[in-house]
C-alpha cells in the first residue's frame, strides 16, 4: 500500500516551478515591454485570457456550442459600470462589485441553459445566438424612457478599480491587476479541469449517452458549464469596464465573439495551455497588422479555413507543453504473459480491490422485471418479459440478432423508459429513472458497440465513473478543501483498483494512455473496468468478448467468473459465443422477438427447440 | 519559496508604480500624426473617407517640403468602430515618440474612451465628426474638433421646423447612434419649447435599407415634417425614398449626414426633390477653395460626402500648429497643444473661419439649412448665434 | 457464366480481421445464401463486394472484371443491387418515389415503366400504397418495397442482407417465397441470411461462416442435413 | 412615488413606443404592414432555404451564406452597372436587365457555393461539427473582407428608376400602397420557390436530393454520387441566396459589403424557426419571420421589432424544439 505516497503529491494543482515561472514572466513583463502600448497589449491578452478560458468551460471543457457567451461580458461590463459610476450615483468598492458582475452574469447564464435545456446542438447555438442579439439591442434602446444602459452613448466616466485605497490609474497598474484575475482563473481552470467535474464535463463532451450511463447528471453539469462560463465572462467584463473606463454597445459585438472562439479553436478546444497561447498569440497579432486595414481580416480567416483543414485539434491540440516520452503499445509479449497469468491482478500493484466474497444466493433477488414491454413504432421490442436476478448470480441472455436483448439493458440502465411493465431494483422501483440515476442505485453497464470517452486516458476513463459516488461542489474544488483532497483521492484509489484487475493491461504507463489508442481488446476491458469503478453491485456486460480471439475471450470469461467469486458482482451478460455462455452462467435465457422463449440451466436453453429455431430459423410450413 | 516570491513581486509592483512621462525632441528624429477611427467593420465607408481625406493633405505637405524639411508620416490606426481598439490605438500613439498629433476618433464613444488616454500623454486630437456635447466639457485641453456639436444644430433646426415651416405635427426618427440620438432630442426638445404639440418618435436600424415597416405607422400619424436623425446619406437616400413610395405627403427634413449630392439626391432618384437638411458648412461643391481638394479626392478615391473636407482642414490645421511649434528645431507635444489653442479664422476649403473657443469647440459656427432644389442643394437659412 | 466470385478476401477493421480467405462464387440464375450467427461477418462479405469496405488482399470480380477498388456508385452501376439491412426504405419518400430511386441511373423510361409493371406483379399491395410514405409502411410492406426498389435497377445481381431480420415469423416465410419467385424470373441473388433453415430450403447453394472464415460449403439440401451446422451456429469462438 | 410612475411608463414602453394608438390608426396599418412582411419575408425564406438545404444533407451551419447573398447583391448592381449608359439611361429592356441581374446573381453565387464546399467544407466531411462552424466564420470573414478589399466600403446604389415605366411603379388600393419592385420580389421569390419545389419533388435529382438528406448510405446504394448530390444543394441554395442578394437590391436600391451579416442572421432564424432541414419549413419560417417584423412595428415599436422576433424564435424552439415544420430527429442509441 502506498497510499502516503499520494498525500505528498498536488493532486492536479498546477506545479509549483511552472507557477514561479508564470509568475515571474507576468511580474517582468511590464520592464521589458518598450513603452506602455505593449503593457496595455499584453493587459489585453490577460483579459483575452480571461475570456476564452470562460469560453473553454462552456465550449471546451463540456462542448457546448454558446453563441451568446459575450452577452455575459456584456451584462459583467454593465453591471460595473451601473455600480461604479456616478450614473446612478452608485460608487460600490471594487473587491465588491467583480464578484456581483460575476454572479450577475453566472444567474443570466443559469437563466439561459435553464429556458434552452430542451434544445440541443445548432439549436442551442440559435437559442444562444437569439440570446445575444436581444441582450444587445436591450442594451443598445434601454436608455429610454429610463435611462439604464446610456443607449448608443454607453456609460462613460467610471470609477477607478479602487482596492483597500489604493487606486489602479496607469497601464502598469491596470496590467497587474488584469493579470491577477488572469492568473486566477487560469487557476481555477485548472483546478475544475483535474476534478470530477472537469472530468464529468470531459466524458459529457465525448459521448453524452456514456457519461449518463457512467452516472454523470448531463442536464446539471450543463448548466453548471453555463454558469462558470458566464460568471468568467462577466468578472472580464468587470475589469475590462474598469479599465476602459466606459462600457459602450459595441465593446460586446458578434467580432468579439468570434474572436475568442478563434483563440479556443486555435489553441485546441479543451486545451488550457493552447488556449492560453491562442490568447496571447491573436491578442497581438492584429496590434501588428493594425496599419493594414481589411487586410488583417483576409488574413484572418483565410487562417481559420486553413487551419481547419490541416490542423483541425488546434495549435496545441495534441503537443503537450513538457515533451512526453512516447511509449507504444506493445501488445504482443504482453498478451503472452497476461495469457499465462490465471487471473489478471497478481498483486503486484499499489491497488488492490479488497475481496468480498460472493455467491449465488437464491434468496434474494436483486433485480426483478416485471412484464416489461417496449414498443417502438408498433413494433414490440420487447413483449412483457418477466424475470427475477438473484444475488450473486451470473445469468446470460442469449438470442439471435434483432431479439430485443440490448433493449432490455436500455431499459433497466433508463435509456429508454419502458412502454409498459416495471423494473425493481434491490427492493426499489427505478422504471423510469435517468441513467445516472439508475447507476447510482447500483446498476452499471457496458456498451455493444464501445463507448468509451476516447480521447480521456485509460485512468480518466474509470475516475468518471466514480462521479455520482462524489460530491464535491464548486468550492471545494477551487478553494481545494480537505474533503474535495480525500474524495479525490478516493477516486484515484478507486479506479486504479479496478484497473488494477486487468493486471498489467491497464495500469503502469497505461494510466496516461489515451482510450482511442488502447487495442480493441483492451477497449473492452476499460469498459468493464469503468462499470466495476462505479462501485455497483449489478453490471450488465453487452457482448463481453466481441472482437477478442479465442485466448482473450477464455481469459475474458474466467475473469468475469472470479469478479463473482472475489468480489461478489451479480452480472447480466449478452453473449453471442455460447461456449463463453455455457461456462460462465449459472442460468440463460433466451429471447426472440422479445419474448423469453426459454429459461434455465445452459444445457437445457441449448437444448430446447425453440431456441434451435431462433437460431436456425423455422423450417418452411412449420409455423 | 512562497515569501521570496511575495517580496519579489511587491517590490517590482512598487517599481512599477512610478512611472514618467513627457517627450521633447529634435524635429529630424521623424514626425508623424496618427489617424484614428473606424477603418474597416460596418462605418468603415465614412472612416475611410476621412483617411482619404487626411492622407491629401499630408501629401500635399510633403510634396512642399515637409515641415522644417522632414516628411511627415501618416499612421493608421484602425479602431473597428469599437472603444476597447480605439483604447488600443491611442496607447500606441501615445508610446509612438514621433507623433505628435491625432485626427480623430471622428466616433464620440471612442473618443469618450480615449480621452483621459490622450490627455495623459498631451497629445492633441482633432475630430471630425465626434459631436457628443459633453467630451469638450470635461476640461481637457487637448480635445479640438472641426465639427460643430449635438447641440448646435438641433434647436436652429427646431425653430426653422416650427417657425419657417410652421408645421403642427411632426414624426422624428433616429438610428440608435450617438450623434443621431443626441439631435433628434435637441429637436424634440426645440419642439416642445415652441409649442408644436403633436410630436411622435421612433427608432430606427442604422442601414437596415428597409424602413417600409416604420414608415406605415409614420404614415398612419400624418405628420406636416419627417425630422429623420441619421449618420449617412445611403440612410437618409433610402428612408425619402420609401417615404415618397408608400405615399407619405410630409416635407422631409434630414440631418447633416443628407448633404451628399451623389448618395443622397442622385441615389433617391427624384424623391429628395423639396427635402430640406441641415449642415454646418456651406455647399464644399461652391467653395472656390476647395475645388482643387475636391478635384484631387474625386479622381483617386471617388465620389466625396461629408466627412472628408473636415478631416483635410483639420489636419492641415494640425500641420500649421506643428510647423509653429517646430519653427525652433524643437518640437514637443505640450507646443502642438498650445499652437492648436491659438488657432484663429484659419480659412480652409469648410467656406467659414475656423477658430477653438476655449473648450476646443468650433467657435461662431452656424446652421446652413439647405433645400434639395432641381437636384441640387439650395441655401435657404443660415442661422447664426447658437 | 459466373456473375460473381469472391478470390482469397481478407478484410480488416483496424487491427481486427473481419474476414479470412474467403472464396464465394455465384453462377448466374442461381440463388446462393451466406449463412452464419452473429458476428460471423455476413455484413461485411456484402459491404466488400459493394465496395463500402475495401479488401486488404484478394479480389471480387464481377463478370470477369475486378470491381474491388471500385467505388460504390459504379458498381452499383455495373448492375449489383442490394436489399440492404433493415430495408432502409426512404421514410419520407412516397413508395413511387422510392422505387423511381431504385432505377437512379437508368436513362430508358420504356424499361423502367415495364420493370415498374413487374414489381407491381411481384407485390401488388405496394402497388395500393403508391402514394404513401415510406415510414407509414409495415415491417413486411417495407421488406416488399425495398425488394421492388432494389429490382428496379434491373440488377444482375441482387444481394440480401438479412431478410428476415426484425420481421414477424408468417411475413419471414412469405419473404422467402417472394425471394424464390424472384429469382425464378431470372435474377440472380446472393442471400445472406442468420435463419438458416428458411434460407436452405429455398436456395441452391449455402456457404457457412463462422468468425470470418468459411466453415461449409455444399448444395442446399446437403446442408440442411449436415450435423456441422448445428455446431456452427451454436458452439462458436 | 415619481419613481414608480415613470416605472410604469417605462414598461408601457415595451407595449406602445409612446402613447397608446387608437385601434382604428392600428388596423389601417395592417394591410400595408402585411404587404412588408410578405416581401421581405419572401427574401428571408429564399435566404433559408440555403441554409436549410445544406443542413438538411450536411448538418451544419454554414454561416458563410450571408455572405453569399451579400456578393448576389453586388453582382446584381454590376450587371446593372455595366448595363447602364454614362447619362443613366439603359443599354437593354428593362425587364431584360432585370432578368439578367437576376440570374447572373444566381449563376455566379451558385458557383461561389460550390467552391466554398468544394475547399472548405469537404476537407472537413468528417471533423468535429466546432471545427466546420470555425471554417465557416474564416470563410465569411475572407469573403467580407475580400469585397471590402476589392470594391471599398462605399454603398453601391441601384438606380431602379429607368428599369421600369412610371406609370407601373407603384399601384393604390385603397390606402395601401404596393408598388412594382415589391410585386416583382414577392412574385419571383413565390415563382423561385415553386420551381424549387418542383425541382425537388418531381425531378430526379431532386429525389435523389431528399434521398442523401434521409439516408446518405442507402443513397450511395441506389448509385447516387452523394459528393455530386451535396455540390448539387450547395448550388442551388447558393443561387437562391444570391437571387435574394439582386432581389433586394432592386427593391431597397442599396448594397454594402455588410449586409451579409444581418441578411444571414435573418435567413438563419427563419430557417430554424421552420424547421431546419425542412425546405417548406425555411419558406414558411422565412414569411412568418417577416410579417411578425412588420406586425411588431405597428404593435409595439419599430426600436423592438428584432427584439420580438428573437424572442418568438426562442419561444417556439422550447415548445417545438425541431420548429414549425420540422421533423423530431429520433435518438439512436
Amino acid at each position: 500500500m502506498a497510499l502516503s505516497s499520494l498525500g505528498q503529491k498536488k493532486i492536479g494543482d498546477i506545479p509549483l516551478q511552472s507557477l514561479v515561472l508564470i509568475l515571474a514572466v507576468v511580474v517582468v513583463i511590464p520592464w521589458i515591454m518598450p513603452n506602455n502600448y505593449w503593457i496595455r497589449i499584453a493587459g489585453n491578452a490577460g483579459l483575452w485570457i480571461m475570456l476564452s478560458l470562460g469560453l473553454n468551460v462552456v465550449a471546451g471543457f463540456a462542448g457546448l456550442l454558446d453563441l451568446g457567451y459575450v452577452a455575459f461580458y456584456a451584462i459583467g461590463g454593465y453591471t460595473y459600470a451601473l455600480l461604479c459610476s456616478g450614473h446612478w450615483n452608485i460608487h460600490l468598492p471594487f473587491w465588491l462589485v467583480v464578484p456581483i458582475c460575476a454572479l450577475a452574469a453566472s444567474a443570466c447564464g443559469w437563466g439561459l441553459g435553464f429556458t434552452s435545456l430542451r434544445v440541443s446542438g445548432d439549436y442551442l447555438a440559435i437559442v444562444t445566438l437569439g440570446f445575444a442579439e436581444i441582450v444587445r439591442l436591450l442594451l443598445l434602446n434601454l436608455d429610454r424612457p429610463i435611462n439604464i444602459t446610456g443607449g448608443p452613448n454607453g456609460l462613460p466616466d467610471l470609477d477607478f478599480a479602487h482596492i483597500f485605497g489604493f487606486t489602479f490609474r496607469t497601464v502598469t497598474q491596470y496590467y497587474y491587476l488584469v493579470m491577477f484575475f488572469a492568473l486566477l482563473v487560469i487557476l481555477a481552470s485548472y483546478r475544475l479541469k483535474r476534478s470530477r467535474l472537469g472530468r464529468g464535463w470531459e466524458a459529457l463532451r465525448e459521448d453524452e449517452l456514456a457519461a449518463d450511463a457512467m452516472g454523470v447528471n448531463t442536464t446539471y453539469m450543463k448548466l453548471l458549464a453555463f454558469g462558470i462560463g458566464a460568471s468568467i465572462a462577466g468578472g472580464a467584463g468587470a475589469v475590462f469596464a474598469s479599465w476602459q473606463g466606459g462600457v459602450f454597445p459595441n465593446n460586446f459585438g458578434f467580432s468579439q465573439l468570434v474572436t475568442v472562439y478563434c483563440m479556443l479553436i486555435l489553441g485546441g478546444v479543451g486545451n488550457i495551455w493552447g488556449v492560453i497561447l491562442a490568447a496571447i498569440i491573436l491578442s497581438i497579432l492584429p496590434e501588428a497588422l493594425r496599419e493594414y486595414g481589411a487586410f488583417r481580416m483576409i488574413g484572418y480567416g483565410l487562417l481559420l479555413v486553413v487551419l481547419m483543414a490541416l490542423r483541425p485539434q488546434g495549435i496545441l491540440g495534441e503537443i503537450s507543453l513538457r515533451p512526453k516520452r512516447k511509449k507504444k503499445e506493445v501488445e504482443e509479449p504482453e498478451t503472452l504473459k497476461a495469457a499465462e497469468e490465471l487471473f489478471y491482478g497478481d498483486g503486484s500493484h499499489d491497488f488492490v480491490k479488497p475481496l468480498k466474497k460472493g455467491k449465488l444466493n437464491k434468496d434474494r433477488v436483486l433485480l426483478e422485471l416485471k412484464d416489461l414491454t417496449m414498443i417502438f413504432g408498433g413494433l414490440h421490442a420487447v413483449d412483457r418479459l418477466s424475470l427475477k436476478v438473484y444475488e450473486g448470480e451470473i445469468l446470460s441472455i442469449i438470442g439471435p440478432n434483432g431479439a430485443g436483448k440490448t433493449t432490455v439493458f436500455n431499459l433497466i440502465t433508463g435509456i429508454y423508459p419502458p412502454t409498459s411493465g416495471h423494473i425493481i431494483f434491490d427492493g426499489k422501483e427505478i422504471t423510469g429513472l435517468k441513467p445516472h440515476k439508475v447507476v447510482e442505485k447500483g446498476v452499471a453497464r457496458t456498451f455493444q458497440t464501445l463507448r468509451l470517452f476516447t480521447n480521456m486516458t485509460v485512468l480518466e476513463n474509470a475516475m468518471v465513473a466514480q462521479h455520482c459516488r462524489t460530491k464535491s461542489g464548486l468550492f471545494s474544488i477551487l478553494f481545494r478543501l480537505p474533503g474535495f483532497l480525500k474524495e479525490e483521492e478516493r477516486i484515484e484509489r478507486v479506479a486504479k483498483e479496478n484497473l488494477g484487475l486487468f493486471g498489467a493491461r491497464l495500469t503502469g504507463f497505461r494510466y496516461k494512455q489515451k482510450a482511442i489508442n488502447l487495442s480493441y481488446a483492451n477497449r473492452r476491458r476499460l469498459e468493464i473496468a469503468r462499470a466495476l469503478a462505479t462501485d455497483s453491485r449489478l453490471i450488465l456486460l453487452d457482448e463481453p468478448s466481441a472482437g477478442m480471439n479465442p485466448k482473450e475471450t477464455e481469459e475474458i470469461t474466467r475473469f468475469i467468473r472470479n469478479l463473482r467469486d472475489k468480489y461478489g458482482y451479480t452480472f447480466i451478460i449478452i453473449e453471442h459465443k455460447l461456449n463463453v455462455v455455457r461456462t460462465i452462467s449459472d442460468r440463460v435465457i433466451a429471447l426472440d422477438y422479445g419474448k423469453k422463449i426459454a429459461e434455465g440451466s445452459y444445457d437445457e436453453v441449448a437444448d430446447n427447440e425453440y431456441v434451435v429455431q431462433a437460431y436456425l430459423g423455422r423450417k418452411k410450413g412449420r409455423v | 519559496m512562497k515569501k521570496v516570491l511575495l517580496l519579489g513581486l511587491s517590490v517590482c509592483l512598487i517599481i512599477a508604480f512610478s512611472t514618467i512621462n513627457g517627450y521633447a525632441a529634435d524635429v529630424s528624429k521623424g514626425l508623424s500624426i496618427g489617424a484614428a477611427g473606424p477603418f474597416t467593420g460596418p462605418a468603415a465607408a465614412p472612416g475611410m473617407e476621412i483617411f482619404n481625406s487626411i492622407k491629401i493633405a499630408v501629401d500635399e505637405k510633403n510634396a512642399a517640403g515637409g515641415i522644417k524639411g522632414v516628411k511627415v508620416k501618416l499612421v493608421m490606426g484602425d479602431d473597428a468602430g469599437d472603444a476597447a481598439q480605439g483604447v488600443n490605438v491611442a496607447e500606441k500613439f501615445c508610446a509612438d515618440k514621433t507623433m505628435y498629433g491625432v485626427i480623430g476618433p471622428p466616433m464620440s464613444n471612442v473618443a469618450e474612451a480615449t480621452l483621459r488616454m490622450y490627455a495623459q500623454c498631451n497629445l492633441t486630437c482633432i475630430t471630425t465628426a465626434a459631436s457628443r456635447p459633453d467630451l469638450t466639457e470635461k476640461g481637457y485641453h487637448h480635445f479640438f474638433r472641426v465639427n460643430a456639436r449635438d447641440d448646435a444644430h438641433g434647436p436652429a433646426v427646431g425653430h426653422f421646423i416650427a417657425e419657417d415651416l410652421k408645421a403642427k405635427s411632426v414624426y422624428v426618427l433616429n438610428t440608435k447612434d450617438t450623434y443621431s440620438q443626441g439631435y433628434a432630442d435637441q429637436v424634440v426638445a426645440t419642439l416642445k419649447k415652441l409649442g408644436v404639440k403633436k410630436i411622435w418618435r421612433d427608432t430606427i436600424v442604422a442601414s437596415a435599407k428597409d424602413y417600409s415597416s416604420v414608415l406605415t405607422r409614420v404614415k398612419a400619424k400624418n405628420p406636416d415634417v419627417l425630422v429623420v436623425g441619421a449618420k449617412t446619406a445611403p440612410d437618409h437616400a433610402v428612408m425619402v425614398r420609401q417615404m415618397r413610395e408608400l405615399g407619405i405627403k410630409a416635407i422631409y427634413f434630414g440631418s447633416e449626414g443628407a448633404k451628399d449630392k451623389k448618395d443622397f439626391i442622385q441615389a433617391s432618384e427624384g424623391a429628395a426633390e423639396g427635402a430640406y437638411l441641415n449642415h454646418f458648412a456651406p455647399d464644399i461643391y461652391k467653395i472656390p477653395e476647395a475645388a482643387h481638394y475636391v478635384k484631387v479626392y474625386e479622381s483617386k478615391y471617388g465620389s466625396l460626402s461629408g466627412f472628408g473636407p473636415p478631416a483635410y482642414d483639420a489636419t492641415n490645421i494640425l500641420l500649421n500648429a506643428m510647423e509653429k511649434a517646430a519653427a525652433d528645431g524643437d518640437i514637443t507635444r505640450k507646443e502642438v497643444m498650445k499652437y492648436m489653442a491659438q488657432t484663429k479664422n484659419y480659412r480652409g476649403i469648410l467656406g467659414f473661419p475656423i477658430t477653438f473657443d476655449k473648450k476646443g469647440d468650433l467657435l461662431g459656427g452656424a446652421t446652413y439649412i439647405f433645400k434639395v432644389v432641381g437636384g441640387d442643394f439650395k441655401l435657404v437659412k443660415v442661422a447664426k448665434g447658437m | 457464366m459466373r456473375i460473381l466470385e469472391l478470390i482469397d478476401v481478407d478484410v480488416f477493421y483496424g487491427k481486427i480481421q473481419a474476414l479470412e480467405d474467403i472464396q464465394v462464387h455465384i453462377e448466374e440464375k442461381e440463388l446462393v445464401c451466406l449463412l452464419g450467427g452473429n458476428a460471423s461477418g455476413k455484413s461485411t462479405t456484402l459491404k466488400t463486394i459493394l465496395g463500402v469496405v475495401k479488401p486488404a488482399r484478394g479480389r471480387v470480380e464481377f463478370m470477369g472484371d475486378k470491381i474491388s477498388g471500385l467505388p460504390t456508385g459504379k458498381i452499383v452501376q455495373r448492375g449489383v443491387s442490394i436489399v440492404p439491412e433493415n430495408r432502409r426504405i426512404f421514410p419520407r419518400l412516397t413508395v413511387l418515389e422510392n422505387l423511381e430511386l431504385g432505377a437512379y441511373l437508368r436513362n430508358d423510361p420504356r424499361g423502367i415503366s415495364q420493370d415498374m409493371e413487374r414489381v407491381f406483379n411481384l407485390f401488388p399491395r405496394i402497388k395500393e400504397r403508391l402514394k404513401q410514405y415510406g415510414a407509414t409502411l409495415s415491417g413486411g410492406e417495407q421488406q416488399m418495397l425495398a425488394m421492388g426498389r432494389a429490382l428496379m435497377s434491373r440488377p444482375k445481381l441482387l444481394l440480401m442482407d438479412e431478410p428476415s431480420m426484425g420481421l414477424a415469423p408468417v411475413l419471414v416465410e412469405n419473404s422467402f417465397e417472394i425471394i424464390q419467385r424472384v429469382n425464378r424470373e431470372g435474377v440472380t441473388i446472393f442471400v445472406v441470411e442468420q435463419n438458416a433453415n428458411m434460407a436452405l430450403s429455398i436456395a441452391d447453394r449455402g456457404y457457412v461462416l463462422q468468425l470470418g472464415k468459411i466453415v461449409l460449403h455444399d448444395k442446399a439440401e446437403n446442408l440442411l442435413n449436415n450435423e456441422m451446422m448445428k455446431k456452427a451456429y451454436l458452439a462458436t469462438g | 412615488m415619481g419613481k414608480i410612475r415613470d416605472w410604469f411608463s417605462y414598461l408601457s414602453h415595451f407595449v406602445y413606443a409612446e402613447k397608446l394608438e387608437s385601434m382604428d390608426q392600428i388596423l389601417q396599418q395592417i394591410p400595408q404592414q402585411l404587404i412588408n412582411g410578405v416581401t421581405v419575408g419572401g427574401v428571408y425564406a429564399l435566404i433559408a432555404i440555403g441554409y436549410t438545404m445544406v443542413y438538411g444533407i450536411l448538418f451544419m451551419l454554414n454561416f458563410a451564406h450571408g455572405e453569399v447573398y451579400m456578393i448576389g447583391g453586388f453582382t446584381g448592381w454590376w450587371v446593372l452597372h455595366l448595363l447602364t449608359n454614362s447619362s443613366g439611361g439603359l443599354l437593354l429592356n428593362g425587364f431584360i436587365v432585370i432578368i439578367l441581374m437576376i440570374l447572373f446573381a444566381m449563376a455566379l453565387t451558385g458557383a461561389l457555393g460550390m467552391g466554398i464546399e468544394r475547399f472548405a467544407y469537404r476537407p472537413l466531411r468528417n471533423a468535429p461539427r466546432m471545427n466546420l462552424l470555425l471554417s465557416a466564420l474564416g470563410v465569411t470573414i475572407v469573403l467580407r473582407n475580400l469585397v471590402l478589399n476589392l470594391q471599398g466600403a462605399k454603398i453601391r446604389f441601384f438606380h431602379t428608376s429607368a428599369l421600369i415605366p412610371k406609370s407601373i411603379q407603384v399601384f393604390h388600393i385603397g390606402g395601401t400602397v404596393i408598388s412594382f419592385m415589391r410585386l416583382l420580389v414577392i412574385g419571383v421569390s413565390i415563382g423561385l420557390m415553386a420551381i424549387l419545389t418542383w425541382f425537388v419533388k418531381e425531378t430526379k435529382m431532386g429525389k435523389a436530393m431528399r434521398a442523401t438528406a434521409q439516408d446518405t448510405e442507402a443513397a450511395t446504394f441506389m448509385g447516387i454520387d452523394v459528393n455530386r448530390i451535396i455540390l448539387l444543394t450547395f448550388l442551388i441554395g447558393s443561387a437562391l441566396g444570391g437571387a435574394a442578394g439582386a432581389l433586394v437590391g432592386l427593391l431597397f436600391t442599396q448594397v454594402d459589403y455588410y449586409v451579409g451579416y444581418v441578411a444571414g442572421l435573418k435567413g438563419f432564424t427563419a430557417a430554424v424557426l421552420g424547421g431546419i432541414g425542412s425546405i417548406p419549413g425555411a419558406m414558411v419560417g422565412g414569411f412568418i419571420l417577416g410579417i411578425v417584423e412588420s406586425l411588431a412595428t405597428t404593435l409595439i415599436s419599430s426600436t423592438y421589432k428584432d427584439v420580438v422576433s428573437f424572442i418568438i424564435l426562442i419561444l417556439v424552439l422550447l415548445i417545438r424544439p425541431w420548429g414549425i415544420l420540422g421533423e423530431k430527429a429520433p435518438e439512436k442509441v
